[in-house]
């Protein structure tokens, strides 16, 4: 060191990490390209699409009846979401008021979908942070809430309870009790995670400060659902523009939107287990004021011109089904945004400034949901763009490495 | 005359080696000790693990083991060829000589029992050893140049820097305290079997803080829940060995178990009393019925039992652990391993030389 | 002898599938429901199964979904990356044979029509329960096709009745 | 607040309690399986069918095919029987719903696996 | 869908629409210069709004909701084929008002191009690469334009969700499988 312009500030090269599109922590196909620094990430950059199977074409094609299996099978966790969306949204467009009955078990299926939804999530954030009994546990008790879905709609994920123009199966007495029943087991252990499961400090150390996300970028972003509301952003349809039951719920007094001010992954966590009570709460409201009445009304398979844009506060979000009708059997055009498309931007954020290792669990924070979203989703170019820092040669021959094809040595 | 030499110094040692308290038993315990860890886990999980391979599943890591080893083996396109397939060779390999330290039982008819090797100074190698072990994963995680396989073995690295040091640091405190450094003669000696005094009772609490930074270290070491960074499934896939698979896989797997069966035979050596159960009461007549076993053959059936009950509590404990914690992210961990367990470690040798130096004489304990 | 230890090996390959998961485009149902089988309630692990997360260290690959146009190519490098000998499970409509996406312009229709397929298990999605039963019966075929004995019932049968119920059961 | 080992409890309970695990292909208890699950398609009532092709038209996934009858069928009036191509079928209940004449089913038999294709049709 | 004008079912000015029309009311007087008063209504569903504005104000548009009514929830942005326009329909979501607005643009199929608003609200990334993609309809001065969203192999000159874009390679037809594939085509 003779002279100070010699001295060289060392900084530590700049890597481009793959996370995906086939990753133990995701269970759905998606590219996640992590530039980082050391451990740090600089910069993040989602690449979906792997599950693009074209299903806003496909819907043209079809009749109303069969769209509403087919937007069903775009996610299979909010699968009652896009079902009862659309069919919402077609009934919108038909003009038709469907009877009260409907509604509720209407609102009953999206609830339920919604506690089952929430503790899937639970069970999959610790997962990423490998706490493999927690997750254990609340799957086991997440077997009780499916119990209780396949029970009300003869399958345990893609329900088909709605149709145009009501609800295809009713609720009875028997069944009615034993959702009751299965309810209050449910509180029980809900309110078991919410006091103890996550203030074990390994998992608590994974999530508090984890995964800023300020209430100005959430905002800026137009976060939706939980990681809105973990940064408190009162955005939650239910209550801002409440259809179906959610009326007689708002109405109701007895529920509010919960909000966190945390702005981390912790925030959000403890968002999801209070709404799931919130949502235990409500089935138990639903169930015990249902009111009698026939659960379908008859509506023509021709459907006025029209258009509509339907709400709906998914598990994950606000979920809008923009539907287009035309006068004939099938729908003129229907574009469908789900939760997790609004959020990777936010999510983006998110991701910078963490650490690596913190990267599955700030992924898993926002609850993404790739079938959701690739319908209209984002794709990267080619392998070649993951060059495009780095100063390590060892590591640029190990990134590029996965581009091999074949592999094998023979 | 050369007959007997033959037979004892040849055909003896190699049976002692190769089957009983040597490569055959410890497989058998470490596919055990599998066994019972993923039962406990399960178990601890309300759910039930294993069962349809054997008694309740007890052969399921055997068929683990030899589906691997009946599978194809690839090697990567960019590996490190040779390198590649060396590492899970060594890592068997070392970690069964760790195993030969272990004193569980031998044919010396004196009280107090000896490892299959065993002499002065055996515990450095052993430390010496369990550290390679280490820097061989590592070079498994480089060797296989894949970006996951680099994480995790950086990560291990990072491990290593962290809870290496408590490790020795706790396994070093009963060296002090017996003033040797041979396995066998430490454990021995605190016993008051293998011809020494013997430490009393009052020396004995001295061994608790040790006891549980080693307990800690050891999940560390093992690379187990809530230390599992360098095979993170949900971060990093499997880590450094996600490109090994086939034999590979079949050694890294066993020379895991075995490390395992190591771990918690040294926790049991040299902090529960190894193979001695009713010997640790100071009565006379208990030390009679040390004597009559230490001379007898059924010595060596009570030994190993006891010798893997007491194992076998230490793989609960860890199981335990296990099945209770998440996973710590690696700055949490190093935080943890620098600013929790070396302190903790290094208090402990201050105490005891405090309490060996000054309380003791004071108070009169010899 | 090495007859012998190839039916050691034979009998051990039908004890621990590990399971590699892969989703080539499909709706997340049967990859839940495959996540369910892991459970407590279902607890695949029984058998030995594992769900591993490198296709190297696989025996079984579970795909679902239909096949899209963008994962096709990664489906059939994962598949080559799986050491021998390797079985393919197609579960959910749509990886049996597209399902409802049957003519969208980018789903290719089936996993068939890209990998060779072992086991189609139907269902939209099947439930976990129906999942355990397509695993057993793979297992069954490959113990027919090996010549070993399929798990039997009898070792099941043993099991004694868990002891003391002190704190109320799982199952609402 | 957060502290360590939170969950022994939790965990020794569960330990001491009885499993979850239901030992399913030997035995079904414990598994809940309501008696209106939406199971396998089963051509339940041939006699009653027509032959009309409303179970067709709305399959949203092409699954239900009309064939000519074959010898050993019931003869519907137009002489075409509905098939079910289980491998795209996604158990919806949709024909059901639809048929005016009660001739479809889903049964509650979920246990289902096949080594092919064309095992799958279901006549 | 030829006559766009059907679709059009404003609501009557009654009491329970009062608070929709009291907005659009003054959105119409104070966007005058950008909006289409004869194609914007309030919807019957309860808190609709639709605003046809020209394509090239939208920037306009946006920066003065954004300035006066702190809009910041967007929903989505739609695109559709009107035979010979192209419509991208951006929805927002007035969280205080609790109003849903959706300002639509037509652009000519000739010349699909109409500004970009990332910069204004970054929500609108991926929505707006998405539009370019399927529809053809291209957001001139995106930050981030990106080839996106469909297949590496697809051509650059086709859109699928167009009304008019026919499957020129049979790929909707490719997917109807009844068996697998032969093993040598693997």
């Amino acid at each position: 060191m003779t002279s100070s312009e010699k001295r060289k500030v060392i900084t530590p090269p700049r890597v481009s990490i793959p996370i995906g599109p086939q990753h133990p922590a995701l269970k759905e196909p998606g590219m996640f390209k992590l530039t980082v620094e050391g451990e740090r990430i600089i910069d993040a950059e989602v690449n979906i699409g792997y599950n693009h199977r074209g299903i806003e074409k496909l819907a043209e094609q079809k009749t109303f009846t069969q769209i509403l299996y087919l937007v069903e099978r775009i996610c299979g966790i909010c699968s009652a979401t896009h079902n009862g969306n659309f069919a919402q949204a077609s009934e919108f467009a038909a003009e038709v008021d469907i009877p009260d009955r409907a509604k509720f078990i209407r609102t009953l299926t999206w609830e339920l979908e919604r506690i089952h939804s929430h503790i899937l999530w639970l069970g999959v954030a610790f997962h990423e942070v490998g706490f493999d009994t927690a997750f254990m546990y609340t799957w086991r008790d997440r077997e009780v809430v499916m119990d209780m879905l396949e029970d009300l709609s003869g399958n345990r994920v893609n329900y088909a309870m709605n149709t145009v123009g009501g609800v295809r199966r009713d609720v009875s007495d028997d069944l009615k009790q034993r959702h009751l029943k299965g309810l209050d087991h449910l509180e029980e252990r809900m309110e078991y995670y919410r006091d103890t499961a996550i203030y074990e400090k390994t998992f608590w150390d994974r999530i508090n400060g984890v995964g800023m996300l300020p209430t100005s970028v959430a905002k800026s972003t137009s976060a939706v659902g939980p990681t809105a509301r973990g940064s408190n952003v009162p955005v939650d349809v239910r209550f801002n523009d409440p259809t179906m039951a959610y009326v007689n719920l708002r109405d109701s007094g007895e529920f509010d939107m919960i909000l966190s001010d945390r702005c981390d992954i912790a925030g959000r966590a403890v968002v999801r287990v209070l709404e799931t009570i919130q949502s235990i709460q409500m089935c138990r409201w639903l169930l015990n004021n249902l009111p009698d009445g026939p659960i379908r009304e008859r509506v023509r398979p021709r459907i006025q011109p029209n258009e509509v844009l339907a709400r709906y506060e998914a598990p994950r979000g606000e979920c809008i089904h923009y539907l287009i009708t035309n006068g004939t059997d099938k729908p003129d055009r229907l574009k469908i945004r789900a939760p997790t498309h609004a959020n990777w931007v936010s999510m983006a954020h998110t991701l910078r400034g963490g650490y690596i290792a913190d990267a599955p669990i700030t992924l898993a924070a926002i609850d993404p949901c790739f079938s959701c979203t690739d319908r209209v989703a984002i794709v990267d170019s080619k392998d070649e763009s993951m060059e495009l820092v780095t100063l390590d040669t060892l590591r640029v021959r190990a990134n590029k490495w996965y581009a091999e094809n074949p592999r094998r040595v023979a | 005359m050369m007959q007997i030499n033959l037979l004892t110094e040849l055909v003896f040692p190699a049976l002692w080696i190769l089957f009983f308290p040597g490569i055959f038993f410890i497989t058998f315990l470490a596919l055990l000790w599998e066994w019972m860890d993923r039962k406990v886990y399960a178990r601890l999980q309300n759910r039930m693990g294993p069962l349809h391979t054997g008694w309740r599943g007890i052969l399921q890591p055997l068929a683990d083991f030899l589906k691997l080893v009946g599978k194809e083996d690839l090697t990567p396109k960019r590996a490190d060829k040779r390198s590649f397939a060396a590492v899970p060779v060594i890592m068997l390999i070392l970690s069964i000589l760790l195993c030969m330290f272990l004193p569980i039982v031998d044919l010396n008819p004196a009280p107090g029992v000896q490892g299959i090797l065993s002499f002065e100074g055996d515990l450095l190698i052993v430390l010496f050893i369990s550290t390679l072990m280490a820097i061989l994963i590592v070079l498994g995680g480089y060797f296989s140049s894949s970006p996951y396989a680099q994480t995790g073995a950086a990560r291990t690295g990072m491990l290593l820097i962290s809870f290496e040091i408590p490790l020795i640091i706790a396994l070093i405190t009963p060296a002090i305290l017996t003033g040797s450094l041979s396995i066998s003669t430490i454990m021995n000696t605190m016993l008051g079997t293998g011809g020494g005094s013997g430490l009393s009772l009052a020396y004995g609490w001295l061994l608790i803080i040790p006891f549980i930074v080693y307990i800690i270290s050891l999940q560390a070491e093992l690379e187990r829940i809530p230390f599992d960074v360098s095979h993170a499934e949900t971060e990093i896939v499997h880590g450094w060995q996600v490109e090994y698979s086939g034999k590979k896989l079949a050694m890294i797997h066993m020379a895991e178990d075995i490390l395992l069966v190591f771990g918690a035979g040294m926790a049991t050596t040299l902090f529960l009393g190894g193979p001695f159960l009713l010997e640790l009461i100071p009565l006379p007549i208990f030390q009679e019925f040390g004597l009559f076993m230490a001379s007898n053959w059924f010595g060596a059936l009570y030994y190993t039992l006891v010798f893997m009950f007491k194992s076998a509590l230490v793989i609960l404990v860890l199981a335990n652990m296990r099945t209770l914690f998440a996973r710590w992210r690696i700055d949490q961990i190093v935080r943890a391993g620098w600013k929790v367990m070396v302190p903790i470690a290094l208090f402990n040798m201050l105490l005891i030389q405090i309490v060996l130096n000054l309380v003791f004489p004071a108070i009169g304990v010899v | 002898m090495m007859g012998f230890l190839q039916r050691l090996i034979n009998k051990a390959r039908l004890k621990s599938p590990y399971v590699f998961h892969f989703n080539s485009g499909s709706c997340n149902g049967c990859d839940i429901e495959i996540v369910a089988a892991l459970m407590p309630r279902i607890d695949i692990e029984r058998f030995g199964m594992k769900l591993v997360g490198s296709p190297r260290h696989a025996d079984v690959m579970l795909v679902t979904g239909p096949v899209t146009e963008q994962i096709k190519e990664r489906l059939q490098r994962i598949y080559d990356q799986m050491a021998e000998p390797k079985f393919v499970v197609a579960i959910g409509s749509c990886a049996c044979s597209g399902g409802v996406f049957r003519g969208g312009y980018n789903v290719l229709g089936g996993v068939d029509q890209a990998i060779p397929v072992t086991a189609y298990i139907p269902g939209c999605p099947p439930k976990p329960s129906a999942i355990t039963f397509g695993a057993y019966k793979l297992l069954e075929v490959l113990a027919e096709a090996l010549g070993v004995a399929p798990p039997k019932k009898e070792e099941v049968e043993k099991i004694p009745e868990p002891v003391e119920v002190q704190v109320e059961e799982v199952e609402a | 607040m957060p502290s360590l080992g939170k969950m022994e409890r939790e965990l020794l309970k569960s330990a001491r309690s009885k499993q979850a695990t239901v030992i399913y292909p030997f035995t079904k208890e414990g598994l809940n399986v309501p008696p209106d699950l939406r199971g396998k398609w089963v051509y339940k009532n041939p006699n009653n069918c027509t032959g009309c092709k409303i179970c067709e038209r709305v399959c949203p996934s092409d699954a239900i095919e009309m064939i000519e009858c074959r010898p050993e069928d019931v003869q519907t009036r137009t002489g075409f029987r509905p098939i079910c191509h289980f491998d795209r079928c996604l158990l919806c209940g949709q024909c059901v719903e639809s048929c005016p004449r009660d001739v479809l089913e889903l049964s509650d038999e979920f246990e289902m696996a096949y080594l092919s294709r064309d095992d799958m049709v279901i006549y | 869908m030829s006559d766009a004008e059907s679709e059009i079912r404003p609501a009557p000015r009654e009491d329970q629409y009062k608070e929709e029309y009291a907005l659009f009311d003054s959105l119409m007087d104070e966007l005058s210069d950008y909006a289409i008063s004869s194609e914007s209504y309030v919807h019957k569903q309860p808190r609709r709004l639709f605003i046809q504005i020209k394509p090239e104000s939208i920037r306009d548009v946006v920066q003065y909701m954004l300035d006066t009514y702190d809009l910041w929830q967007l929903s989505t942005l739609s695109g559709r084929d009107l035979g010979d326009d192209l419509q991208a329909c951006y929805h927002f979501f007035f969280n205080d008002k609790k109003i849903a607005i959706t300002f639509r643009l037509n652009v000519p199929r000739e010349k699909p191009e109409y500004p970009s608003i990332t910069d204004l609200v970054p929500a609108a990334e991926f929505v707006e690469n998405e539009i370019r993609e399927l529809y053809g309809l291209v957001p001139v001065g995106h930050p981030k334009p990106r080839r996106c969203e469909l297949p590496e192999n697809w051509p650059d000159n086709e859109f699928p969700l167009r009304k008019d874009w026919e499957d020129p390679r049979g790929l909707m037809e490719r997917s109807k499988t009844t068996g697998p594939k032969p093993k040598e085509e693997l």
